[in-house]
């Protein structure tokens, strides 16, 4: 039986698209934020933020502001040529990370693209190692092995940082397929941008989910480019609303709003540990900077569009404000959280600066289970060739 | 010895480690209610039910890259491709996602996955169907690739592979699947990595894996008694990890080498083992290596031109014999 | 802006799919024929079908009949063993080619998978070349090369016959940007089955036609079944109705009733023709022989539901009946029609056993231009290697 | 001649071909309004507007056949992947479908496509966006494998490329976008095919293509100075076709091979020449043919080790040595 999808979020969806797509370069018209909904956001009282204490929100406020200063720490590093390849910087979007993961339970699994700092520290990735990994070092949560796009913590349930567009959410929906093989009350959260949303191993992906009934919310984080590609220049229809034809529950988060994110998506990841269903959610966000650090991001969008974004939008400003009117965080606090952020990062740097960088034999390591547990070994003859 | 065919070979070890690990989970299109487009898993839904033999949607990428990530928490998906052609829309998510996460991780995450399916050609299905990619699969560091001849090689392999906590690929062979064999009634795994000397000889080695391996056998017999020829005949059985040693032995001993290979030849299996011979035993080569594999084009569909464009015993014989120089 | 699909047929869409879509094996409760529509359908007094002329129609009904009678005859010939490979029998299916292709004009274009003899004969390919393809003879339209499942005629505007599962379908919305790029005025129809739709590929094709208004109509075939599969074992939700998340027009069509395939395909057509945009259709079809002649048919469908299908929904006695109802086609006609499609299929298999097969230097012609054509080639080195 | 870069000189090369043909249209991810992800395609947009210059969604495998279905009815779609690793999601429709439908249509269907973009490591960029695949396409009957080492060959090749009939894969190099050389200003074309000798020596031949073409010239250099050692370079340009006649001719001379590629070794386009080069030149040979190719291992993160596990000429150095027994 076709069942449609969430109603209440169907108006949100109308969001504004541009009605030219075609097949050349027509600019999209800028992305204007949307003006703040009249009237308190219902998810604010929420049980699931009434719930929390004022020390976990001031923890949830922290890690928003870990991040930040960890990314503007490490574009500095990548600045001074400390760090190779891509750096993809997450400022701006931190809310989405930090709100979905502080719902994670202990059989709670996440994976994300390359845009992975914020999830890594949100599931609380120690930022030395995460540092460390910037700088190519042995010390690096991947050994120096995967660098930026390539962040991984499986004790903490974090399964990378995937560097293919759309690759990692398949992985997200085997997540799922395990917890729910092995009878664990858990769920996967596979996150996305809105650019991946056109790989077909991501439809691939829901169909296997709906169809199975698997205990997986896929989330796409909607920026609003995909590079230097705006939303309406790169997808056909609304991007959440996909789910429908797959028969899967749907949902329109804003992004910028912590408690936003969490009213939303701790029912369907209740659901998901539950009921084992998945969901499709679209969170609304946005990135300050450019694409990755080499993008001098000058010719698709506007700086007064990333500047109303800053100025309404900001998701730390939006949580401070929060807390501030509900007496959970003074200026002293807020001072505090800044200063120590700081030093964390740049602890981390020095900490990464310091370590050694793996050696050439490394390079053949972590290849193999075999080769690296070679008193284990089972199997003969050559595993590497030259 | 029981004499069992090389489907039913591989059946038993899918029977015996679903048995063995309740992780071993069996995925892939037509694999239970159809009992397997080859039958290969006929009598598995039936015996361990639906929990464990998982009929697939036509979505490649997507239910191999779902196997790759249950893999990761501890799942074993042994994962049927119908063909392994179908590589081709799973190619991302076997090659940069089960090869390269261990890797990318520093070695914190396992990925124990096989996927199996036949990879040959001679059954007229064109280009499309008749991809064996072994050689573009063991390119990529970080993967096993195995493909048995026989039924008591497929099935003591393909345990093995199920055991193994690296990525492993399995290429069978639809025209093998009815070859029959004998293979112990009592339980037997044989290690990853070991080729098997087939036939013992003097006079020329010929190194090959999988079908060709029972033409050469025929053509070697032919060898024998119509030219006088020791043939010896080296099985790789798997391609990655590569027993270049066996290889070696037999160069030492015969000084000629014969590499015959069902794959298009251009960077082909028998082109990295032609690398390595002439590069390790260059003084023990009395002439050039030779190479048979397929006529260099896609896959012919007309029956007759296909069996020409395939390696076969008389193509075999004819390139052994110019090998010897005659 | 999103705009909501054709609602006529969203009720349409809600045909019977399992609710229990478990990673298992449960059977799907067969698929029943639905009950004829009460009243005439409408579509049979559109213009495109009231225009036709008694001969029209009559030809209409004979290359129904010519694509059964062939592929009996072929399926002899399979059992005789002179065709390899697979056989993937259309019989059943038949109003779907015919009743799409009869719309074609001179810039319209098909594309199709595996299951292609019959969209071959609907182009007015020639049966001879055709069942010489099928005996891997070089006067076969790919010279043997192809098979079955590789039928080829771009002078008749076919483009194959593609063995990879949802393959051929971007190729398809290719065919229909280089109408628009080149700017005529045409169509292009990508067919597929209903076990396509949860290929990656054909999900990049429907947002690629819709983001960029190509001039294509997708088909699906719906057979209800992919090899053994029923349509609930694989894809979640419904699989017209996907198109809306793409933006895209959708249409359900009753492939028994080839006036009702003419009716809804002729302004779908039309408009991508005339104002280049896309629409994805699901023809409701059934086949009465098994996947391919390999199929035994015992595991996944009862005899009775083919049966069913048979005798209340066969697209030959269908049409047979209204051109009966209609005056156009007499008893004498229809004998005739048959004894002409059986001899034309009989001579087909003699002249492709009569015709030769590739000598082993066939095998390396057609895969380079530069080969084929050396007076033209450009290029040095070898391309081919041994 | 003018000095322009090798970025530059495939956009000349496109931006000529997009005068000459209006059936010319260059589509990819970024090609257009962002003027490239490596600023390969800037200023075309601008030049030749969106009807010719055609930004993608993220959508390989999509927008990859839209493009062959589009080559089947005349158009000659210049194709970016943002990275060649991107192939990995359009495996199907670059080697099932480009290379296969002439054959599979006997010959009715060209698909005169190009595709093309960087392959290449060093940029610290890891395991997933490193892929060097040219063994792998090249591998397939039906298709083409160009890969440029400098500015002058980039463009002829580039715009031979765009004028053939059958799918060509052109394979560049970030590291060299920015490389500087001579380039004519009247128009020429390089047939694909031929491969240069880059150096002329009489001791040693490195063969070669891609950068590894540059740093084997350094090494080669420092091998003259320091060592006295004359290295002849041959540079292959083009890997299918492949001019093999070149590279026996220089073994003729030498009698001495390295092979340098920036590939891992296994089946790579190293072990082809190798079989061919042992093959058809075996009493040429006066020592065993060595290769140095990536270290065997997905592409690691960390620059100082990624500089190692790729060839540099400092391995080189010593890879040229060890083949002259020293
Ligand atoms: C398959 C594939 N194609 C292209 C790329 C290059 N690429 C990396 S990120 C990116 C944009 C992705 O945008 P989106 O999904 O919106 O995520 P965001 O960067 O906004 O977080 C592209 C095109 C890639 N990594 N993988
Ligand atoms: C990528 C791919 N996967 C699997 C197959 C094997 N296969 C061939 S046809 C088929 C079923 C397709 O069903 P459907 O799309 O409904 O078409 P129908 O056969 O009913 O016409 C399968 C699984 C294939 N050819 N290609
Ligand atoms: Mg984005
Ligand atoms: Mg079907």
């Amino acid at each position: 039986m076709s069942k449609k999808s969430t109603d209440k979020t169907a108006a949100a969806a109308k969001k504004t698209t541009s009605a030219a797509k075609t097949g050349g370069a027509n600019a999209a018209p800028a992305a204007a934020p949307k003006p703040a909904a009249s009237g308190p956001n219902p998810s604010h009282s929420s049980p699931v933020n009434t719930a929390l204490s004022a020390d976990e929100k001031v923890e949830l406020y922290r890690k928003l502001v870990r991040i930040r200063r960890f990314e503007e720490r490490s574009l500095r590093a990548y600045q001074a040529k400390k760090i190779g390849g891509f750096l993809h910087l997450y400022i701006g979007q931190e809310a989405v990370a930090v709100g979905c993961c502080s719902l994670m339970g202990k059989d709670d699994h996440v994976i994300t693209a390359y845009r992975d700092h914020g999830h890594a520290i949100a599931v609380g990735m120690d930022t030395k190692a995460l540092m460390a990994e910037l700088y190519g070092k042995v010390t690096g949560c991947s050994k120096g092995k995967g660098g930026s796009m390539h962040y991984f913590d499986p004790a903490r349930n974090f399964w990378g940082g995937h560097g293919i567009v759309g690759g990692q959410v398949p992985l997200g929906a085997g997540l799922a397929y395990a917890l729910k093989y092995k009878g664990l009350k858990g769920a996967a959260m596979a996150f996305m941008g809105d650019g991946a949303v056109n790989q077909g191993a991501v439809h691939e992906a829901y169909n296997l989910a709906s169809l199975w009934s698997l205990p997986v919310v896929f989330v796409i984080e909607n920026n609003g480019y995909s590079m230097g590609t705006s939303q309406a220049r790169s997808s056909a229809g609304e991007l959440a609303t996909r789910a429908a034809g797959y028969d899967m529950k749907w949902e329109i988060i804003d992004g910028h709003d912590l408690y936003d994110v969490r009213a939303k998506m701790e029912p369907l990841l209740r659901r998901a540990r539950e009921e084992s269903k998945p969901a499709l959610v679209e969170i609304m966000t946005y990135r300050y900077r450019g694409h990755s650090v080499a993008d001098p991001d000058k010719t698709y969008r506007s700086k007064t569009e990333i500047e109303d974004y800053q100025r309404t939008k900001d998701p730390i400003n939006l949580f401070r404000a929060i807390l501030q009117s509900e007496g959970a965080l003074t200026d002293e606090l807020i001072e505090k959280i800044d200063t120590e952020a700081r030093s964390e990062a740049d602890f981390a740097a020095d900490f990464a600066e310091a370590s050694p960088f793996p050696t050439p034999e490394d390079i053949q390591k972590d290849v193999y289970w075999e080769a690296d547990n070679p008193s284990q070994r089972t199997s003969g003859g050559r595993l590497f060739f030259n | 010895m029981p004499l069992i065919t090389y489907r039913e070979a591989l059946r038993h070890a899918m029977a015996e480690e679903l048995t063995r690990d309740e992780n071993v989970v069996i995925l892939g299109e037509e694999v239970g209610q159809f009992h397997g487009a080859y039958k290969v898993t006929e009598g598995l839904l039936e015996k361990f039910g639906p929990k464990r033999i998982v009929d697939t949607p036509i979505s490649e990428a997507g239910f191999i890259g779902l196997g790759v990530g249950a893999s990761m928490l501890g799942v074993r998906p042994v994962m049927e491709l119908m063909f392994w052609s179908f590589y081709s829309v799973a190619f991302d998510q076997i090659l940069n996602n089960a090869a390269n996460i261990r890797y990318m991780s520093g070695g914190q995450i396992n990925c124990p996955i096989v996927i199996r399916g036949p990879a040959n050609g001679g059954t007229n299905v064109g280009a499309t169907h008749s991809h064996t990619p072994e050689n573009i699969l063991a390119h990529h560091p970080g993967v096993k690739v195995v493909v048995p001849s026989t039924p008591y090689d497929a099935k003591g392999l393909l345990k093995s592979a199920i055991r193994d906590n690296d990525p492993v690929f399995v290429l069978e062979n639809t025209i093998l699947y009815g070859l029959e064999g004998e293979v112990p009634s009592e339980e037997y795994l044989i290690p990853l990595g070991h080729a098997d000397v087939k036939r013992a000889g003097t006079d020329l080695t010929i190194v090959t894996y999988g079908r060709p391996v029972i033409q050469s056998l025929a053509a070697a017999q032919q060898l024998q008694q119509e030219h006088n020829l020791s043939v010896e005949i080296v099985d790789l059985r798997t391609i990655r990890p590569l027993d270049i040693d066996t290889v070696l032995a037999s160069v030492r001993k015969t000084h000629r080498v014969l590499i015959v290979e069902e794959q298009r030849p251009f960077c082909g299996v028998g082109a990295q083992l032609a690398y390595m011979i002439q590069n390790e035993a260059f003084d023990e080569l009395d002439a050039p290596i030779q190479r048979l594999g397929t006529v260099d084009a896609p896959a012919i569909y007309s029956p007759p031109a296909e069996i020409e464009q395939l390696p076969n015993s008389q193509r075999i014989l004819k390139a052994a014999l110019a090998t010897m120089g005659s």
